[in-house]
């Protein structure tokens, strides 16, 4: 098999025709924006069901200068590779025809995230390909790169499972947890993690201004992570007034004391090499930790953490876009590993400041 | 009154009650159904898993 | 003493006078909004050294109607109850000359929450009359409620530390948990916790639509919250895009297996006579849990909890007003407890619904 | 007839009984809690077809403390006085049952606000029982009041013409302006000015951060504008990030130069009786004008202008919580003059300070 | 002298050093992402007082790449182009080292943006050195191209009096408008208009939610606008609850009647060549008129009207992000033509969907 | 190609164009329907009166 550096080598210079499925909502949306820009990309098609026929921009409004319209799901072209970011479920019942329509599938949705239809057996209703789960690679990259060159079925990382695993798996890796530990990861995240379609409780009226528990426990997000980590956590989600973002927040109780030094090298080895990886870890001026807004856009991480001397309990923070590092961008930055293009090809958009609550 | 089978606090049950309806306590907002009605008898509705947050 | 039944029947059509401290500030202007609706008091000063002689309609357009202007805190004139509202190290330094100007005086800082000067040695930069510290009466009435009668220095309850106090205690009171156990409080609160003073941190543009954890670890509320459990725990607190409220959610792990109907048997236990707690654990709609918003402008305290099958954790929620439930409101409600009034008492608002960020 | 007065002496003991159609919506949601806290009304039903048997609090977390539930629109009981809080057609619809139920209707939707079927030809799509147009009396209580005693079928003013014409009405009562001049009004609304029902454009993600022209011309508020005007003005509104909250800007262009003391003395005689109208024209500190979040949750309106030197423009700012003064409040405030209570009655909470976005 | 097409091909692979001045606020924020992300530009200095010697990372969360750090502005080195990002004042005092450090000063601030001193005298506080206001070319391309190439004073234009102008010069350039009709401009603006600077009014408690007209009359905008159009106009300001953009709704009466073609053919003659306009008008779904946040973070501005059949009356709405087409963006721009750059040249960012409020 | 009855921009055709079709014109955002796909003729699409804002 070609190595990551010859395929780039190889590839730099080529164009590769994209679908994706499921254009019309959020991640298709962004998976949209990353691919105009991507200079190894050229978009083929875009699906939607509800809006086939219109522009693109008609309802993303950042698309108004492309001149694509959707097209529907069952008219598939063949191109080299399709982005799937449609719900959970529609991924699994139309694998084969993607897989005709294209060499490299990548989907956004965990329909392939997990290792054994066990596990959909005990955290979703089941899974009705089974057989593909062994190909499947996860893509969360920092933590699975050297599996994906030359792959051709991707799962990227769901958003809340790669900002937790993000801040935890260093410890692990620098032997400061074992997995016997207590783990608390205790996320809050942005309206765009719902999905496009309307409800009362994502309304404007009903979602502004809150902190409200959504997946107290048991969010299927634990599955993903118990897998990647090999032992459970402790996890729940906060819905809070931001569009784009995920924030976790790790309490961890390591069995032997550590320093902030220990930490920082833990860290430090984890992702100095990293290019989508910021450690944010105190220091001074108003943004001293990680913080969703600061990477709005971006397929950033910002990982952090501090020390509690009283407890020896370690807090650890990370925050990413869950619309780019957790979904649409992550799947990009997977794509290009695998097919061998430059890691951040598409994917250079450094974020905004000052910003709102974007 | 009936008994809520959630968190135990009494449920006030309105005079023309009829089992199959659905009503929720009003202490910890459970669903229930109405699975008789002489005597009453309340049970959790069957949830629907609906993505009510995200 | 006169037992509460009997100064509630003394004291109920009595008007006392009132002066509040620090009017000018967040929970300074509470307390007017408070007073001005409390059938038993009559506002007789407010002071404010920045906005002396202005109307009190200068600063909190909801008080235009009131022909009060704000005076100087060196000018205090005799009244019957003071509320202090001022930034820490204020009420110390003139607690000589609050209790000369008023029989009761209600403090709304830290100054007099600790019990010991040897706390505020460890948690603040010590203390300058520890003398008061034993006379001096810690404020949560649900908790605190029986030493509150009588009571003529009053030290209400911080704003975490409430929100903790009320989703934990239960469990300690019914045995569910000892003081041994692993308790982790991850708190998400408003902007107006900062207080009146304006910051670059505090802009809106940098402020807006942000997660930002603050104070990671060592807020010194635990101090507080360790004073009343008698044990301590691991705090953090994160900055959210809201103006007023706290919201804390407790995790906590249990040495024996507890049941949802044990909870529920320990939180209804602890409040189902308290006018002011709120149980919200679960069920329909949109709300389904503590939600700041659902309690901002109120006293009330929701506190709802959920269980965690898998690794025998307890997840507790609870959401206060941090201007109200949090400092003014529990400032009156106190009050209301230690001079004999109804405990209810200028605290009826219900609050909004629909209602956007309040 | 009585004055009012005289009814105001008879009935301030007196409780009717009420019945709110539309309870689960935005403005029933108000109502219910208005009722709640008004000395001369108690709640009878509370109607829903979709949270029939829930309890009020199922669907508005404000009125957790309430036992009512929901009950079917189908099955009206007898009672004094009937708040319609339904979309536009409802009432006209059922308007016959709901005077069999009830001796006072109070209508909150359009459905009765124009005086001629003519008007609902060419704003609306026609009018079913026009019959009822003449009997109706528009309830904006500062410019209708006379008519309002005795009112048996009341159709409480729009938001956004209350808004509007609150600004307007004091410049052609003194003879500043006369109709034959260009009025430019340009309107910021909330989002709970959508009412309850969820869609894409009233989406959290897609409505948070907007500045959106919804109503740029043809806004069926100025039909009733004009009603009440005698004179046609140029409208527009915008959707802006807040929930509760309706803003007017008014840029008008009198023929004859006029000082800042006319324009004093013009909202003075017009407004300094009125209880619910506060002039905020200028002056120092933050909120030197009137602003939504000021009167979020009350019934009141803020007025203010500025007078432009160079071209003899004024500006006039108009400021209410759409659901309190723009349709609840106001309902609450015509059925209080109707029959003869207390005019404030119900309508006593001052608001908020500090404030997010309410 | 060179013309546009020969300076391109000149120079489109040239590097020129850059300096920015007030690089730790707002617009210069946005320079120094500008500049990093633009091919022809390195940046040589960024200038701060607070924050010298700390990296530009400290302030700026979205640079932490970066290993420049802020240097003192009275060291200012040789550079190719100088942009001056101050407030008002600053660059008129320090106009001569300016220029002595740089061959192309591009100035953000009012400064040189008025043709006379004796504007400066009426509507700010004088100019210090008012023997540059000829020279100065003042820059909104899509209005005064032609003057750009080969500027070496260039004064931005102003982030209101540029969308008002987009908005509303076709309508002139067309024959719709002449200057004798009344023009309305109601204008709704973010927070990061304000600058860096904290201040009560400025700060999220008190600036959230808000619809605050903050310059009724007399927005020193107009001399800039009427100095453009030839005419003055009837502008008003309010700030709204979002911290990026700015949105201009301008009401105009023309004296003959004209209609949605009418409309469409000024619009289109005046931008369809351009590339940082986009016609917004009518259509579907939910972005169907300009609007802040589909342009955030970019050079576009979005234009779009209606036609109010009753009455005559265009409404023309114009919607920029005020920290790039407003400010950083038009610099940019503005010095990409008097370089002969690429037009687009480090502008290409085509914004977000979803996005909340940035 | 055909043009847009709003604006006067040219609209691009996809192939298998179908009478009834509703599309969008790519500058104003207008919806039309294909009235007849050969030569192509296009209307504005009946509006559906939809609260689109509030
Ligand atoms: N939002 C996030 O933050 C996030 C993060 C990580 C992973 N994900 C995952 O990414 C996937 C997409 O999420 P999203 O938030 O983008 O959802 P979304 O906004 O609801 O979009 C879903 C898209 O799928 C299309 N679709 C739905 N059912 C389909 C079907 N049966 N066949 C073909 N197309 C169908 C829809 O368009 P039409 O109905 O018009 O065809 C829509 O464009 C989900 O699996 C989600 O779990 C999301
Ligand atoms: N904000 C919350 O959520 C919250 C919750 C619980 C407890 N608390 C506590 O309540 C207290 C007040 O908090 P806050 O948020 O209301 O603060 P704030 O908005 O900053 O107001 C403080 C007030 O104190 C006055 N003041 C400051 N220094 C003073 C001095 N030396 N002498 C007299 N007056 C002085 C200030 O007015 P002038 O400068 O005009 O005199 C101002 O009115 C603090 O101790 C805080 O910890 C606050
Ligand atoms: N929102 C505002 O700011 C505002 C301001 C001024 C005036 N208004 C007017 O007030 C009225 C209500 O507005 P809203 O915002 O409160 O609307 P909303 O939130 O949509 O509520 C409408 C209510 O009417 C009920 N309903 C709908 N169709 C019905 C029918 N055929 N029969 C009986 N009940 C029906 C609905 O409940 P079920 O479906 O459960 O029965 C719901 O409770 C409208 O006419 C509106 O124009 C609103
Ligand atoms: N914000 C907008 O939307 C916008 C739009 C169009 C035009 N403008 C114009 O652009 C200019 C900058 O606005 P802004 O919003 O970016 O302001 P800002 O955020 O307040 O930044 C001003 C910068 O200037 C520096 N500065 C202040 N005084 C100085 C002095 N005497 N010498 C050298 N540096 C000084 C400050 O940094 P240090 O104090 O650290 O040196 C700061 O970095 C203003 O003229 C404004 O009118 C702004
Ligand atoms: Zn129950
Ligand atoms: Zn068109």
């Amino acid at each position: 098999m070609a190595t990551a550096t010859d395929a780039e080598t190889d590839t730099s210079a080529e164009t590769l025709s994209a679908t994706v499925i499921g254009a019309s909502g959020f991640t298709g949306g962004e998976l949209l924006r990353l691919l105009a820009g991507h200079p190894n990309f050229e978009l083929a098609q875009a699906t939607s069901r509800e809006y086939a026929n219109k522009t693109l921009g008609s309802v993303h409004p950042n698309l108004r200068g492309s001149d694509l319209r959707f097209s529907e799901p069952s008219d598939l072209e063949s191109v080299d590779v399709l982005f799937a970011a449609t719900p959970h479920g529609v991924s699994m019942e139309h694998i084969d025809s993607f897989r005709e329509a294209a060499d490299t599938v990548v989907d956004l949705s965990a329909d392939f995230r997990l290792d054994t239809e066990a596990e959909y057996d005990e955290w979703y209703d089941g899974h009705s390909c089974p057989e593909y789960l062994d190909e499947a690679v996860y893509a969360l990259p920092e933590l699975t790169r050297e599996e994906l060159p030359g792959a051709d079925l991707i799962a990227a990382g769901g958003c809340n499972a790669t900002a937790t695993l993000l801040g935890l798996s260093p410890l692990f890796d620098a032997g400061i947890l074992f997995g016997s530990e207590q783990v608390v990861v205790d996320v809050k995240v942005g309206s765009s993690e719902g999905g496009a379609s309307p409800s009362k409780a994502s309304s404007h009226v009903e979602r502004s201004g809150i902190v409200r528990p959504y997946a107290p426990t048991g969010h299927r997000h634990e599955a993903e992570i118990e897998g990647i980590l090999g032992t459970s956590v402790s996890f729940s989600a906060h819905a809070v007034d931001m569009v784009r973002g995920a924030s976790a927040t790790c309490h961890v109780f390591p069995d032997s004391p550590v320093s902030k030094g220990d930490l920082w090298k833990a860290y430090r080895e984890a992702y100095e090499d990293e290019s989508f990886v910021r450690l944010v870890a105190g220091g001074g001026g108003v943004y001293r930790y990680p913080e969703p807004k600061a990477v709005a856009g971006t397929n950033y991480a910002e990982v952090g953490f501090e020390l509690d001397p009283t407890n020896k309990r370690i807090v650890v923070f990370s925050a990413i876009d869950n619309l780019m590092k957790g979904s649409a961008g992550q799947a990009v930055h997977a794509a290009n590993l695998a097919l061998g293009f430059e890691e951040t090809a598409g994917l250079e958009f450094e974020g905004l400041h000052p910003v709102g609550s974007p | 009154m009936a008994e809520c089978v959630e968190c135990g606090a009494d449920v006030a049950l309105h005079d023309d009650l009829e089992a199959g309806e659905i009503i929720d306590c009003g202490t910890c907002g459970v669903e229930l159904e109405v699975i008789d009605v002489n005597p009453p008898v309340l049970d959790r509705a069957p949830e629907l898993e609906e993505d009510w947050g995200e």
